[in-house]
């Protein structure tokens, strides 16, 4: 696992120097490494226990870290192979080719973490590796939010391990968090400061706004990374934080609801406010990127609530959605990179149409959008189903409603970029864009092609999950051959797909015979007379939730808040400046004299 | 009782640094400061009825009665830092003078 | 032969000598450090007696390891600064030469009123070199707080030769701790005050805003990376040997400091210029040294102000080199500007990132160090705050990465149009000096521990203690 | 209001300052003699290094210090490395004055015929009393500072009679640099010959002697050349630039 480590280290600066001599070289060679690393991983599989230390990191193979590795190096490999095409794009190519491996040793250095130092350092090296490919694209302020949002996290993060160092006296990470069985309630501290890192990182409700900011204004094929791949870091610490933590026992004395622990409870009702906040805000937007983002603070939503369940099916929901998210998430968010590269836009309202021009994407696009909104036969639905069955299950009646409206909510904002960006009437500026480049194709038919294999095969992965369950001691989710089963009945996806692959030819079939519709251009439209100066608001994707951004106009947002906290915060240390730091020496004699006064009269007493 | 007078220059001096503004004055100011620390110290050494603590013909041999050589020495170069801090504050109040053509720093205002 | 006398006496020899022979005072300055390093390698550690008289009658220096580390930082920093100013050093050489003897004396002195001599040395140099600025109106207020400071430093020492009758520094507290605490009182509050204009503490260090914040390539490097570690062991060393606090000087400079670090670095997340921002940061980073110094936590101090010399040595010289190439230090005239400045740029971000404390640099080993030497204190509240600064800091500090980086508009793509015309900023000997201090800053944080274990015996503390921080703050 | 403000202040601190000194030690009451624990004693009995024999006036031959003036003794030899600090801030701040005032051209000072003819008169005089008062600081009061100050206020009242500058600046400052200079070497040689820094290394003669007390003397000479020149110096630079507008 070391030899990983090194090996990434060394293909790093290699990639740098290539890039140094020519961008897309060093970008090829990412892809090269990170497929390096994606094998080199799998066939860690059978070696779970190891444990190696370089330098002084500690690394042990787990099967859950094992599993979040695999996904997040699948992701990284995909995206990896859009970097080529943007190498002219960006000012500073080496450096996004050398820091894109930098982040990827991060994260996959982050899950393989034996002690809390070593996971800290990784998830440092993966924030601020990434928060500088992301300054790389649009906007400055985006990265930064990202990185004062991750700095929260990390930062109440480094509390909880240091204290947690302090008071267990190890490092190790199973060993120093099962310490606070015995003490709970330096555990609650440390479980706050602990998840609070795994909020930021998801982008769960109120911790959100970086991720339209970030995702929307990063270069493109490094969001596909960001929402396929980083985000899935918080869900590792929510993990830990409730499942190598042992929270249910350090909430053991608090109120149960529906015997689920308050505190607990409390973050999963934050789940649930991102999954209705992420829905909303993502049928508003107007931009491709940013609506996916949104989407991934609802998705995000789901998972931390499966997580947090720790039982039989929410739990493995929770994980197994993790993967269907990644793999359809980078795959939209790719998509749309491939329609912004040949248009030049992500703006829907400027698109339409595209469908003529590049089917391919759109049918990746398609099977991506059906996965994330959970309609079977996709992945997306077998994990939103485990979490529903495992919500209803235990009666959680108000999560189960927002897990409800998400997964129905989803089916409007998917909607959006799909008949906006890909249907309807191609604009006349885009009547000679091509397909996008077969390489870029590739990746996106990777995802795709795993996409349909989760949603069909889903016991591939659930059985992992079964393992990890095991090693928890939790019941694990039972599987039979296609079928899963749960206490409300069993679900064989084989046979969905079945069903669901004869309608879909019926529809074919029923589409080639029946005679086909005349095209409409834009341009031909039936005032003969009059020049059309606007194309684009004669096209449907022109304003399409109007209705919808008139309800909410008026609603309160979430960034406005923190940048009056970061102006309240400037208020202050202005005040602070020309209360302290004015530039008069009158006013610092004076100073001394009440500091000298208030000694000496607290001393006499 | 002469710590008293040193006390109170010092009290005098801190309030003229507290007060004006002019940059001759807050040096003034500065040095009856720096006054009022000298005598302190002097006093310090104190001794009743003593004797400057010089050895000559006729003073007794048992040299109970000298003042504490010590903070006098002290002083010697306490006054002399306070000579060479003046001198370079004036120094710099005049090429303040040069460039405003005041000493008065309310004035000049906050120079950026 | 080999006496750390030499290391102040070497360095006023040739400020002597160099009024006489100006034209080569620069040479004067650089031979000494130079020489002044060779004392530092061969000099034996131990007490020092000068003038013939055993302490407490005669002065004596003390030489021991946290002098030792000290004054290598100090000479090492010194050497570059005076290197990379160039022409102004050679300008204000024999200044530089005093002040290197000053500091030199400041950190080796065993003599509390010695000390108060070599503190006023140091001031009126710094003063002098302040004047290169330009602004003497800044030096004006620096001086008069600083002679305020000093005067106070000096009742103080006198007041505590009244009550005990020496003035050694070595173990005063004990004699200190004897007295009846309405005794100690007063003394001890002028010694804290007195330092505490020179430390920049919150009320009364209002002088160090405009000073760092006008600084040029000399007097930026020498303010943050000489001046302030150097007063900084100097309170560390009255801290540990003389200063006997009670609970109202105790909160008081807890207070004190504490509110230097969270108000300084909120000062400087508001700032609009480089300079501005880099002098609130200072300051700040200043009061978290205290906080530990006062905490009784020698250990997380020292590794904090050797991180914060180095890498605030590099900030201002970059800073300042920039700034004077461009003729501004605002974030919008400075935008993108490292792009015509790769290495610079890339020296910068190290320095920042190992200020704010970023992983696998120095200043992270530093505040791990610190947080967990504080929770031995019991304090739980005060890693919280440190820590939700650090957010502050970091905010700010990236904030200027990105807009230094990255020459675009907000909300387009970076692009070679909008990178400002291409001027030096520094040479290119002056580019490899800030190198070999980035590079010395990046190997130190590839080897916090074996920096941690030389400091832990620098620092004097129980050895046991110090050991399982150093191996928490690595593993 | 903030003269009234910094007024109450000041009251405030002076209360409670004077309570507090006074409750915690009869500071305002000084003792018959001096304290058994201060250090200072051992300086007016010279038995820093031990010994005992009392020290007598015109008599005591070799004791580690052999300056009849017991503050001298302490300034230049026990503590003369304070002393050379002190000459380091008299050297910089001269230097600092320099530096910022130098440029400057001299200008020309109008003086009447009184004190023109007077200050040719009495600056020689003065000359000569800081020479005697800075070569006769081990046994009277006064030394190297005094002297050194009196020799530059000879050299202002020059100044003011002639109406410039008459002495070579140059000079000034190869005295100034030259005593400094010996300084550190005599504490050089202390150094090497008898160990450490500014040790007395020459006979201490018998207190009282003019020719006595070691290289206390030399030191005293040194420093007031040096202080006389550097005060002249910067009374020198001070006369330069008249502030033009």
């Amino acid at each position: 696992m070391t030899m990983i480590f090194i090996f990434l280290g060394l293909s790093l600066l290699l990639s740098y120097v290539l890039s140094r001599k020519q961008p897309t070289l060093g970008a090829y060679f990412t892809i090269i490494a990170s497929l390096a690393g994606l094998i080199s991983v799998y066939l860690l599989r059978n070696s779970v226990g190891v444990t190696e230390s370089f330098y002084y990191l500690n690394f042990q193979i787990t099967t859950i870290g094992w599993y979040f590795a695999m996904i997040l190096l699948t992701v990284y490999f995909t995206s990896a192979f859009f970097n080529p095409f943007w190498m002219d794009e960006l000012i500073y190519p080496a450096a996004y080719n050398s820091l894109y491996l930098l982040s990827l040793v991060g994260t996959i250095g982050l899950f393989f973490a034996q002690d809390l130092m070593t996971l800290f350092i990784c998830w440092e090296t993966a924030v601020w590796s990434s928060m500088l490919i992301v300054q790389q694209g649009k906007s400055r302020q985006a990265a930064w939010v990202y990185f004062v949002i991750s700095a929260i996290g990390s930062m109440s993060t480094l509390f909880a391990v240091l204290l947690t160092m302090y008071l267990s006296g190890t490092s190790e990470i199973t060993g120093a968090l099962t310490y606070f069985t015995t003490a709970p309630v330096a555990g609650a501290l440390v479980f706050g400061a602990f998840i609070l890192a795994g909020l930021t990182k998801i982008g769960i409700f109120p911790f959100h706004v970086w991720l339209p900011l970030a995702h929307g204004s990063a270069p493109h094929t490094f969001s596909p990374v960001l929402s396929g791949g980083l985000v899935k870091m918080g869900a590792y610490i929510a993990y830990l934080s409730v499942a190598v933590f042992p929270a249910y026992q350090v909430f053991g004395d608090s109120l149960k609801i529906q015997g689920v622990p308050l505190p607990i409870y409390g973050l999963m009702i934050l789940g649930a406010a991102s999954i209705v906040y992420g829905t909303l805000r993502a049928i508003q937007q107007e931009d491709a990127k940013r609506l996916l983002a949104y989407s991934s603070v609802a998705n995000g939503g789901y998972i931390l609530i499966g997580i947090l369940m720790m039982d039989q099916m929410a739990f493995a929901g929770g994980l197994m959605h993790l993967l269907n998210h990644a793999v359809a998430s980078a795959a939209a968010f790719l998509a749309i990179a491939a329609v912004a590269k040949r248009t030049g836009t992500t703006k829907m309202s400027e698109l339409g149409g595209i469908i003529h021009r590049m089917p391919i994407t759109y049918t990746v696009y398609l099977i991506a959008i059906i996965s994330m909104a959970g309609i079977p036969p996709m992945g997306g639905f077998v994990s939103k189903w485990l979490i529903f069955q495992g919500l209803s299950e235990k009666g959680l009646i108000l999560l189960a409603t927002a897990a409800a409206f998400g997964s129905i909510g989803s089916y409007m904002y998917v909607f959006r970029p799909l008949s906006a960006v890909f249907l309807g009437q191609l604009a006349p500026k885009y009547e000679h864009i091509k397909e996008a480049n077969p390489v870029m194709v590739t990746a996106m038919l990777i995802l795709t092609a795993m996409s349909l294999l989760l949603g069909v095969l889903p016991n591939l992965v659930l059985k992992t999950i079964a393992k990890i369950q095991i090693e928890l001691g939790i019941n694990p989710i039972i599987v039979n051959g296609t079928a899963t089963l749960t206490e409300n009945g069993s679900v064989d996806m084989l046979q969905v797909f079945t069903v669901f692959g004869f309608g879909f030819l019926l529809i074919l079939i029923l589409f080639m015979v029946l005679p086909k519709s005349r095209r409409v251009g834009l341009m031909d439209t039936y005032t003969s007379a009059e020049f059309i100066h606007t194309p684009e608001l004669l096209h449907y994707g022109h304003s399409f939730y109007a209705p919808f951004e008139r309800l909410y106009e008026k609603w309160p947002s979430v960034l406005p808040l923190y940048k009056r906290m970061s102006m309240k915060l400037s208020e202050l240390g202005e005040w602070a400046e020309s209360f302290f730091f004015h530039p008069d020496p009158n006013r610092a004699v004076l100073w001394i004299v009440v500091v000298a006064i208030v000694v000496i009269i607290g001393g006499a007493q | 009782m002469i710590q008293f007078a040193g006390i109170a220059l010092i009290l005098i001096g801190i309030y003229g640094l507290m007060t004006t503004k002019h940059m001759i004055k807050l040096i003034i100011a500065l040095n009856v400061l720096e006054l009022g620390a000298n005598i302190f110290i002097i006093s310090v050494g104190f001794v009743k009825n003593g004797l400057a603590p010089i050895l000559t013909a006729d003073v007794p041999s048992d040299l109970l009665n000298f003042v504490d050589p010590l903070p006098q020495a002290m002083v010697l170069t306490a006054i002399v830092i306070g000579f060479g801090a003046t001198a370079l504050g004036l120094a710099v109040a005049r090429k303040v003078y040069g460039k405003y053509q005041t000493y008065d720093l309310s004035v000049i205002g906050g120079e950026e | 032969m080999w006496s750390p006398v030499w290391l102040i006496v070497l360095p006023l020899l040739m400020a002597f000598i160099s009024v006489v022979i100006k034209k080569q005072q620069y040479l004067l300055l650089n031979l000494s450090i130079l020489l002044n390093l060779a004392v530092l390698y061969l000099a034996p550690q131990g007490m020092v007696i000068i003038g013939g008289f055993r302490p407490p009658f005669g002065i004596s220096l003390n030489f021991d390891r946290y002098a030792f580390i000290s004054l290598l930082l100090i000479q090492v920093l010194m050497l570059f600064a005076t290197f990379i100013a160039g022409p102004l050093a050679k300008k204000y050489g024999t200044v530089l030469l005093v002040l290197l003897a000053g500091i030199n004396g400041m950190l080796l002195t065993n003599d509390l009123f010695n000390l108060f001599v070599m503190i006023e040395v140091v001031s009126i140099a710094s003063f002098i070199i302040s004047t290169s600025n330009g602004k003497f109106t800044h030096t004006f207020h620096y001086l008069i707080l600083a002679s305020v400071g000093g005067v106070f430093f000096l009742l103080g020492a006198v007041m505590v030769y009244a009550y005990t009758g020496t003035l050694v520094v070595q173990g005063l507290f004990a004699t200190l701790g004897q007295l009846p605490n309405a005794i100690s009182l007063i003394p001890m509050m002028l010694i804290i005050l007195g330092l505490a204009v020179e430390l920049k503490l919150m009320p009364v260090g209002s002088w160090a805003k405009n000073i760092y914040g006008n600084s040029n390539v000399l007097t930026g490097p020498i303010f943050a990376a000489v001046l302030a570690p150097a007063f900084g062991f100097v309170f560390g060393r009255m801290m540990g040997e003389v200063v006997v606090l009670n609970p109202i000087t105790g909160y008081t400079l807890l207070f004190m400091a504490i509110a230097t670090f969270v108000l300084g670095e909120l000062a400087a997340y508001r700032q609009k210029d480089l300079l501005k921002t880099l002098a609130f940061s200072s300051i700040a980073q200043s009061g978290l040294a205290i906080i530990l110094f006062t905490l009784n936590l020698p250990f997380a101090a020292i590794l904090l102000l050797i991180n914060n010399a180095l890498a605030k040595s590099i900030l201002f010289w970059v800073a300042t080199g920039v700034s004077t190439a461009y003729e501004t230090s605002s974030m919008k005239g400075l935008r993108g500007v490292f792009y015509n400045h790769r290495i610079l740029g890339i020296t910068f971000s190290i320095a920042s990132l190992s200020l704010v404390g970023i992983p696998l640099f120095l200043g992270f080993y530093a505040k791990v160090t610190a947080v967990m030497a504080i929770f031995t204190t019991g304090l739980i509240w005060i890693p919280v705050v440190i820590l939700a600064t650090a957010i502050i800091e970091g905010a700010y500090m990236m904030k200027w990465l990105l807009q230094l980086w990255s020459p675009a508009k907000e909300g387009h793509l970076a692009s070679t149009e909008e990178v400002p015309e291409k001027r030096e900023a520094l040479n290119m000997t002056q580019i490899v000096a800030v190198c070999l201090v980035a590079l010395i800053l990046f190997v130190f944080g590839l080897v916090p521990q074996r920096v941690g274990r030389v400091l832990s015996v620098a620092s004097q503390a129980e050895i046991s203690q110090v050991e399982t921080v150093a191996e928490g703050g690595g593993q | 209001m903030k003269k009234f403000i910094s007024f109450l202040l000041i009251l405030v601190l002076a209360f409670f300052l004077m309570t507090s000194l006074n409750s915690s030690l009869d500071f305002f009451n000084p003792p018959n003699s001096l304290d058994e624990t201060r250090m200072s004693n051992a300086f007016i009995h010279k038995n820093a290094s031990g010994g005992s024999d009392p020290v007598e006036f015109g008599k005591s031959t070799g004791l580690e210090d052999g300056s009849a003036n017991i503050v001298t003794s302490v300034v230049v030899d026990y503590r003369s490395f304070d002393t050379l600090g002190e000459i380091t801030v008299l050297f910089i701040s001269a230097l600092g004055v320099g530096l910022l005032l130098g440029a400057g051209t001299g200008a020309k000072q109008r003086s009447g015929f009184i004190l023109k003819t007077a200050a040719k008169l009495i600056s020689p005089l003065m000359m000569v009393t800081g020479i005697f008062i800075f070569t006769h600081g081990h046994l009277t009061p006064g030394g190297g500072f005094p002297g050194g100050s009196m020799m530059a206020t000879a050299f202002l009242l020059n100044y003011f009679g002639s109406g410039s500058i008459s002495t070579d600046l140059k000079s000034l400052k190869w005295m100034e640099s030259l005593a400094g200079v010996f300084y550190i070497v005599i504490g050089l040689i202390g150094l090497f010959v008898a160990g450490s820094f500014l040790q007395n290394y020459l006979p201490t003669g018998t207190v009282g002697h003019l020719f006595s007390a070691g290289i206390i003397p030399i030191i005293y000479v040194l420093v007031g050349l040096k202080v006389g020149s550097e005060v002249s110096g910067i009374i020198a630079d001070f006369s330069k630039s008249e502030v033009t507008s």
